[in-house]
């Protein structure tokens, strides 16, 4: 299954005190059947991240009451004003580390949380932002900034696993609404999430949805992607992009051969076609599990991993800034929108 | 058709269906509100779904297959360039609606006087069905289903409510496609078996003719319809002969099932594992395929939840998987699971062949695998001659009509909690009462499915045997044996068995008995030595070891003490390790036979543990002279069903919960090496 | 299986204790090569409860056992001595004698009244240097030994009858 | 707080804002001499990040810039590249990216009235805590955030990071009766709109009024969301894809987000108090007549902590929209039309949530994309929300420390900053006030 759980980790004793599991019983059960203890205390963190994974939490309309019933949320900076530092019985944490503070950060959080549960491909696999490497790195922020020099992040980023022991994580570029809710009901009644590791295919084919890669020639990773997603991007007819990350004993090795000169070719191709072009393939890896060994196999083989950017061509910035804070000018003239119809209007 | 319907056709003067009348079919199908599915266009493929009118067939529209590769094309123009039925297999088979991905199977509640419901959900009569279009080859899977699913020993009540009242109209092919290997199957393209209307289609309509009552019945209801000319009913089975010609009857070996089971370490399965992405498009694709795994749903109050039976695959590691990990880790071990399914040990489950030759696993295999290439493969280089034994079709019932009668295997029973005793650290035997006649009448070494609301169902082995009940003895290894370990005296649950075949105590009689069990793997040994001490005089020397991490880890102490205190029993213990207060021994088990001289020929064993132990002991058991027919060991397997209907714990030839989960070391052959832990 | 095992039920294995016990690697030798060591073979009886070699220690003698039984214990920090091997009748006792840095490798402890055949140290490594012939008969049996030792270590390392980790959930 | 002398006031982490940021302000003798609105979330260098990519990539790359607003990201890059490559596609095809982005506004501004917002005024530190007292009034936002939701995932899949926007067109375009199945939830969502605006305007704001130059879209026949011209109160008027001849990013030490001013300097602003000033013309007429019952447009303009009232008018718009283009949509033939990438610059400029948001790509003879600039609305508020700050402080520093703290955070938070936009990307070194 799903959850990470490294021998011997303080975590098995952590969670037991964290579901009424531990307290012996899940609620609502009776006749000999223990109750559960106080509330669990939530944290939810960010670190480099697009806040996708956390919103989604917001994102359980009708259960988020529930939730909050059932555990005491005592950290989550996007949604509260209450702070806490800690302890938790359980933290979320989104994002991945990309700055010396974090590194420092991430050490703290987990000495104060019993069970670390990693949200999200940034936080269990670096995010689409540790595709860049060291070598990299320099020509990245030079890309970006008129002024590098202000620069200070790690050569890359990396999963939070790398700096911490992780108890357990929920993939996905966002994470599931549905996993989320069954990873904290988990937690409440002390049974294990079911989250499964197996490919987006076996969803895919439930839902009745023909094989994007068969019937239309498309690129796609569901093969060697894990599911969890509901295969929308089939049922929406494209390829998988991998959001969820490898499924278990991914054979990304053999797939990238198949879409670059086998069966997986695409159309006109089929076997024997002209194929696709190894890089398009090793693109298609290079997603937001892209820093994770079985994609970067390919992405290394293949190439398709973002190149050395251009410098993009900002307008120019003035000679000196005003002095102190900024302050609004003059007040403006009134209004003068244009109502009516432009010549070189927009197209369309 | 009534499943228990006769297969044969009757003979009725077969009709002309003009294509512009496709419709007055279609109609009369629907007659009585039955639901009409046909192939339909969606998604770039041909899949079946509910038909509105024949505008909704892929008339004028084909489906090119090759090896990973399924194209809609239109079709070429000329005098057939509207035909309906011109292609050969839909994208998917009509599995899905005799045997939907996903179905209600069980609910589970904690009523407010605290007992725990355990139901199995059916569906309450389901709209009636016709299905339009569907080929030989689907009726052969519908065919292979309806052995396995309600074939017994167990049937599926889902499936046996969806099938009972199903109307086919199936069509012979008027072409075959690269991928199609019926004719070698000996499944198609005729269609001989289960369809209720036949049709074959002509470029300007169809020859049709009814195969039961009940297709004969649709057919009057379609007004005037002209009698099929000579020309026209040769024309139709002219094009059908032309497919089967296409073909050839020799797309794989002979004997596909001898040939595996003597191939099962042959390098080709190295080979394919390369390319074999695991994605089990082939499984699901299969209609013949049928294993499923539960889906446990729950709020956040545990009190009540619910489980859907979901299409699963052999192609996961999950599949294969327990607490101590998975029996097919590698893609190499899931093709070979597949492949020797499919073409071989389904002849030993089942009598029957698991494949049709329909073609699809190798149109819908993403990386084009092409399951004829790797059997000739296979064949063109075997690595043992193929095993001289013949294949001894199992002794099975035959399609049984309905439900009603025969107890129902899948049913739950209500038990309470009457006694809790803990027995280590990590383990709790639960004395358990139920009235369930069948789970009292249980035999040493079977086991029960133990069902709790919000948890997964675990098979636990049955530890003793009451008057009024079980014990048993359970080790907090998962989220659901961890649960049961801390319920309480007065807590109910559900159980549904007694499962499996136990340990043939009777095999023991008048000869030694040699007991050996490591950790938990005692607790399933207990009715053994209860049912062997009851009639201590009917054996021979009794010899009992056991094996435990440490001292602290050992099962029942007090009893074993006991049996040790006995002159008419010999009891070995030793531990992994130990302190020094531990006078007795420490070494692994097979070290307590040391001391063993003379011959075991005369022995019956018993043995019960990690699979590493069972076999470390087996051998030193063989060496003792102790004959594998009567070593008997129990295996643990993934079980979902515990009646062979989920597919999860198949071991070469056997469903360990059926056939098992007790077997001889001579019955388990190399299985054990090939798939163990 | 013999009956006669199933006389003495619960209590020390194989029959009783004879004044010349067999002693199988020893009798199993060529005849040449068994009476050049049975020269040196001395008898020594261990009362329960005695420590006769002690880990760390030159190891003086390698020792087949005739009768009783023999713990192995290990020094382990905070947890004092652990037993991880119990030897019966048959068993090895002191391979290290023969093995370089010739330092016991465990402490041993009889478990109960027990008779070994021993052979002193430095004149048994002096004969299986100079006798090929006793060296060619007398070491495989002992490497047999050994190396069963070590295979069954193994499995014990392995903790067989523990199982997955338990999950937090 | 006392008064004189040098104060460091410090606001670590602003909470019930989307991203990572914190306030920092220099007083000396009661004058504000520096207000920073510090920006440390992580660099995540998209700009780079997309260089080699094809459009259809960057389309779902740029998405991640923001869980909040992924829609908004997804409009702005397919329409710069269909502009680049003259792509013309099915009437409803734009209809249903108007619908998408409608429903994108639903959930953003839901979130931020109900969730993230609407607890400064009512005095609780969380909606958890408001909806204790206020269940009734938690729950209709959160369907109306569901509602929005729910048509996002008919539409694109999911809610975050929707899959179906490409290059032309979509992947999969939805059956009419998958829309209309949606009618009652965003009747509902409508009525729940119209009450938002009453309860909202009805809320005792702090007054605080100053002269903002505002930025905005404008279409001639549409409020602004994927198409129209920049317009400003100041008389600016451009073609979208010209940003940069009125604006451009200059970088600041303390922030990660490059800052984007006007021409001289100066800041602006943008969002839902921009748009229905400048565009309220535009509104539907049911936005229309909810914004005049308020009579509140002036306040919306002058005073910042009147946003929510906008905001809870365009949530009238985009649910009445959603409504209107769904009865008159008709599944096309195809959902997307062919294309050929040309080489050159693609420039487009949509209205996200939160404002204006511009993307910037040039395009190689690859066909893929060879540099990129995006400017989230956010880091072109920020100037403006900075100098907001120094305005307002002074009026808060007799305040105790915990009541200045939250009404300067109220302040920052009427923006609805989202900083995972505004962070293009690289880490704060934080210049130290002596």
């Amino acid at each position: 299954m799903d959850v990470v759980m490294r021998a011997g980790a303080g975590a098995a004793g952590g969670a037991a005190g964290i579901g009424p599991a531990g307290g012996g019983g899940a609620p609502g059960h009776a006749t000999g059947r223990a109750t559960a203890p106080r509330r669990p205390r939530v944290g939810v963190v960010k670190f480099a991240s697009c806040d996708g994974c956390q919103l989604t939490i917001l994102d359980v309309e009708d259960h988020l009451l529930e939730i909050a019933e059932r555990f005491e949320i005592v950290e989550f900076a996007e949604a509260t004003s209450r702070r806490s530092s800690g302890p938790f019985d359980v933290l979320l944490v989104e994002g991945s580390i990309a700055t010396p503070e974090q590194v420092v950060e991430i050490a703290r959080l987990r000495a104060e949380a019993k069970l670390l549960v990693t949200i999200g491909a940034c936080a269990t696999a670096g995010g689409i932002q540790a595709l860049r490497t060291a070598a990299e790195h320099e020509a990245f922020r030079a890309a970006v900034y008129p002024v590098p020099a202000y620069v200070d992040s790690l050569a890359t980023a990396r999963p939070v696993s790398e700096f911490v022991h992780v108890d357990a994580e929920l993939r996905g570029c966002p994470i599931s609404p549905e996993q989320l809710l069954e990873l904290l009901i988990s937690l409440a009644t002390g049974r294990r999430p079911q989250l499964p590791d197996q490919a987006v295919c076996l969803e895919c084919k439930r839902r009745g949805i023909p094989c994007v890669v068969v019937a239309r020639g498309l690129p796609c990773l569901g093969p060697v992607t894990r599911t969890g997603c509901g295969a929308i991007c089939p049922a929406f007819g494209r390829g998988c992009y991998g959001c969820f990350g490898p499924r278990e004993g991914a054979n990304t090795s053999g797939y990238a051969d198949a879409l670059v000169s086998g069966a997986a070719a695409g159309d006109p191709n089929g076997i024997g076609g002209p194929g696709r072009d190894p890089v398009d393939v090793g693109r298609l890896f290079a997603g937001f599990n892209g820093a994770t060994a079985p994609m970067r196999s390919v992405t290394d083989a293949l190439g398709g991993r973002p190149i050395q950017p251009l410098r993009p061509t900002l307008a120019s910035p003035p000679e000196t800034l005003p002095e102190g804070p900024p302050r609004w000018g003059a007040p403006p003239e009134p209004p003068a929108p244009s109502t009516t119809e432009d010549p070189d209007g927009p197209r369309r | 058709m009534v499943i228990a319907s006769p297969g044969e056709l009757a003979t009725t003067a077969p009709r002309f269906l003009p294509r512009d009348r496709f419709d007055e079919l279609i109609a009369a199908l629907g007659e009585g509100g039955r639901r009409v599915v046909g192939p339909t266009i969606a998604d770039g493929a041909i899949v079946f779904a509910d038909l509105g009118s024949a505008a909704d067939l892929p008339g004028g529209w084909t489906l090119q297959t090759s090896p990973g590769r399924a194209r809609l094309e239109r079709l070429p123009e000329g005098p057939g360039e509207a035909r309906t039925f011109q292609y050969t297999v839909s994208g998917e088979g009509i599995k899905r609606f005799t045997f939907p991905s996903r179905v209600d199977a069980l609910s589970m509640e904690t009523a407010d006087d605290g007992t725990v419901r355990v139901r199995v959900e059916a569906p309450a009569d389901p709209a009636p069905l016709a299905i339009v279009g569907a080929r030989a080859c689907d009726l052969a899977a519908l065919a292979v289903h309806d052995r396995v699913l309600v074939g017994g020993p167990a049937v599926d009540p889902d499936y046996a409510a969806r099938r009972r009242d199903l109307l086919i109209v199936a069509v012979e092919c008027a072409l075959a496609s690269s991928t199609c290997f019926c004719a070698s199957m000996g499944t198609g393209p005729e269609v001989t078996t289960g369809a209720d209307l036949v049709l074959n289609e002509l470029d300007d309509g169809f020859v049709i003719r009814a195969a039961t009552p009940a297709g004969e019945r649709v057919l009057t209801t379609v007004d005037d319809l002209r009698p099929a000319t000579g020309d026209q009913a040769e024309a139709g089975a002219a094009q059908t002969a032309a497919a089967r010609a296409a073909m050839g009857t020799a797309a794989i070996p002979a004997n596909p099932r001898d040939l595996l089971l003597a191939n099962l370490d042959h390098p080709r399965w190295d080979v394919v594992a390369e390319r074999c992405i695991a994605c089990a498009n082939c499984t699901l694709a299969c209609p013949t395929c049928f294993c499923t795994g539960l889906e446990v749903h729950s709020g956040f109050d545990a009190a009540a939840s619910s489980a859907t039976r979901a299409w699963d695959s052999c192609f996961t590691e999950g599949f294969a998987q327990i607490a101590g990990g998975s029996f097919r880790p590698r893609h190499r071990d899931r093709y070979r699971q597949w492949l020797t399914h499919k073409f071989a040990t389904w002849w030993d489950q089942f009598g029957t062949s698991g494949c049709i030759g329909c073609g699809r696993c190798i149109a819908w295999c993403p990386v084009g695998i092409d399951v004829r290439e790797e059997l000739n493969e296979i064949a063109a280089a075997p690595a043992a001659a193929p095993p001289t034994t013949a294949l001894v079709a199992p002794a099975l019932p035959q399609i049984v009509a309905g439900l009603d009668g025969a107890p129902d295997p899948l049913a739950f029973s209500p038990a309470t909690v009457v006694a809790v005793t803990p027995e280590t650290a990590d383990t709790t035997t639960l004395r358990l009462e139920t009235a369930d006649p069948r789970i009292l009448a249980g035999t040493p070494g079977q086991f029960v499915m133990v069902g709790v609301p919000a948890f997964a169902i675990p098979p636990i082995s049955i530890s003793r045997f009451q008057p009024d009940g079980i014990e048993l003895t359970i080790r907090a290894a998962g989220a659901a044996t961890s649960f049961l370990t801390r319920l309480r005296k007065g807590a109910t649950l559900g159980l549904r068995g007694p499962l499996g075949r136990g340990w043939p105590v009777e095999d023991a009689r008048g000869r030694d008995v040699v007991i050996v069990g490591g950790g938990i793997g005692l607790a399933p040994l207990r009715p053994v030595i209860d049912a062997v001490l009851r009639e201590r005089d009917r054996y021979e020397d009794v010899r009992i070891y056991l094996g435990a991490r440490t001292p602290r880890d050992r099962l029942f102490v007090e009893e074993i003490d006991a049996l040790a205190a006995r002159d008419d029993v010999l009891v070995r213990v030793t531990v992994d390790r130990a302190g020094p207060e531990w006078l007795g021994r420490v070494g692994i088990v097979t070290q307590l036979f040391k001391t063993v001289r003379g011959t075991g020929a005369d022995a019956t064993a018993f043995i019960c543990g990690p699979e590493r132990m069972m076999s470390a002991t087996a051998d030193v058991l063989g060496d003792l002279g102790v004959p594998r027919e009567h070593m008997w060991l129990t295996l643990e397997r993934h079980m979902e069903c515990g009646v062979g209907l989920c597919g999860h714990c198949q071991l070469g030839t056997r469903f360990v919960c059926r056939d098992g989960p007790v077997f001889s070391l001579a019955e388990l052959g190399d299985d054990l090496r090939r798939e163990g832990l | 299986m013999p009956s006669a095992q199933r006389a003495n039920a619960g209590a020390a294995p194989a029959g009783g204790s004879l004044p010349h016990e067999p002693i199988p690697i020893v009798d199993a030798l060529p005849p040449g090569p068994r009476e050049r060591l049975l020269g040196l073979l001395a008898h020594r009886e261990i009362a329960p409860g005695d420590t006769f070699m002690h880990e760390g220690d030159v190891t003086k003698v390698l020792s087949i056992i005739v009768r009783g039984r023999v713990a192995l214990r290990l020094r382990v920090p905070e947890r004092g001595a652990v037993t991880i091997l119990t030897l019966d009748p048959g068993d090895i006792v002191g391979w290290s004698a023969i093995v370089p840095p010739y330092r016991a490798t465990t402490s041993a402890t009889a478990l109960e009244p027990t008779e070994l055949a021993s052979f002193p140290a430095e004149e048994l490594r002096a004969i299986l240097g100079s006798d090929a012939e006793v060296a060619a008969a007398f070491l495989p049996p002992i490497l047999e030994t050994v190396a069963a030792r070590v295979a069954a270590t193994r499995d014990q390392l392995l903790d067989l009858f523990r199982g997955a980790e338990v999950d937090p959930w | 707080m006392g008064h004189g002398g040098d104060l460091r006031f410090q606001v670590e982490n602003l909470t019930r804002v989307e991203g990572e940021g914190s306030l920092h302000l220099r007083v000396r003798d009661g004058v504000v001499e520096e207000a920073r609105l510090e920006i440390f979330e992580a660099p995540r260098y998209f700009e780079a990040l997309v260089v080699g990519r094809t459009p259809d990539e960057v389309i779902d790359i740029v998405a991640r810039i923001c869980g909040i607003c992924p829609v908004a990201y997804q409009m702005s890059a397919v329409h710069a590249f269909e502009d680049l490559f003259h792509v013309a596609v099915h009437p409803q095809v734009r209809a249903l990216r108007r619908l998408l982005y409608c429903a994108e506004w639903i959930e953003s501004h839901a979130l931020h009235i109900y969730l993230l917002h609407a607890p400064d005024f009512l005095g609780y530190p969380s909606a958890v805590e408001l909806a204790r007292d206020h269940k009734e009034l938690v729950d209709g936002g959160l369907r109306l955030k569901k509602a929005g939701n729910h048509l996002l995932a008919v539409l694109g899949g999911r809610p975050i990071h929707p899959v179906s926007v490409r290059v032309g067109g979509f992947s999969r375009m939805p059956d009419r009766a998958e829309l209309t199945a949606l009618r009652p939830s965003l009747e509902e969502a409508l009525a729940l709109s119209q009450a938002t605006v009453d309860v909202v305007a009805a809320l005792r704001a702090p007054s605080f009024e100053r002269e903002p130059r505002l930025v905005a879209l404008k279409h001639r026949s549409e409020y602004p969301l994927n198409d129209g011209r920049i317009v400003s109160s100041d008389g600016v008027n451009l073609r979208a894809s010209d940003w940069r001849k009125a604006f451009h990013e200059v970088q600041v030490p303390w922030s990660n987000a490059l800052q984007a001013r006007a021409g001289d300097g100066l800041p602006y602003l943008l969002g839902p108090a921009a748009r229905v000033v400048l565009a309220g013309d535009q509104l539907h007429p049911l936005a229309q007549e909810a914004l005049t019952r308020t009579g509140a447009l002036e306040s919306i303009r002058r005073n910042p902590y009147r946003s929510i009232v906008a905001r809870a008018v365009e949530l009238v718009h985009v649910t009445a929209e959603a409504l209107d283009i769904i009865d008159a949509y008709a599944k096309p033939d195809a959902p997307a039309v062919a294309y050929t990438p040309r080489p050159g610059t693609a420039a487009w400029a949509t209205e996200a949530p939160r404002g204006l948001l511009f993307h910037r790509y040039v395009v190689g003879n690859d066909g893929k994309v060879a540099a990129a600039t995006i400017v989230p609305p956010t880091s072109q508020n920020q100037a403006a929300i900075e100098a907001d700050l120094a305005t307002f402080a002074p009026a808060v520093l007799d305040l105790p420390m915990g009541e200045a703290t939250h009404r300067l955070e109220q302040l920052i938070r009427s923006y609805d900053p989202c900083i995972s936009c505004a962070t293009h990307f690289l880490d704060l070194s934080v210049e130290e006030a002596e």
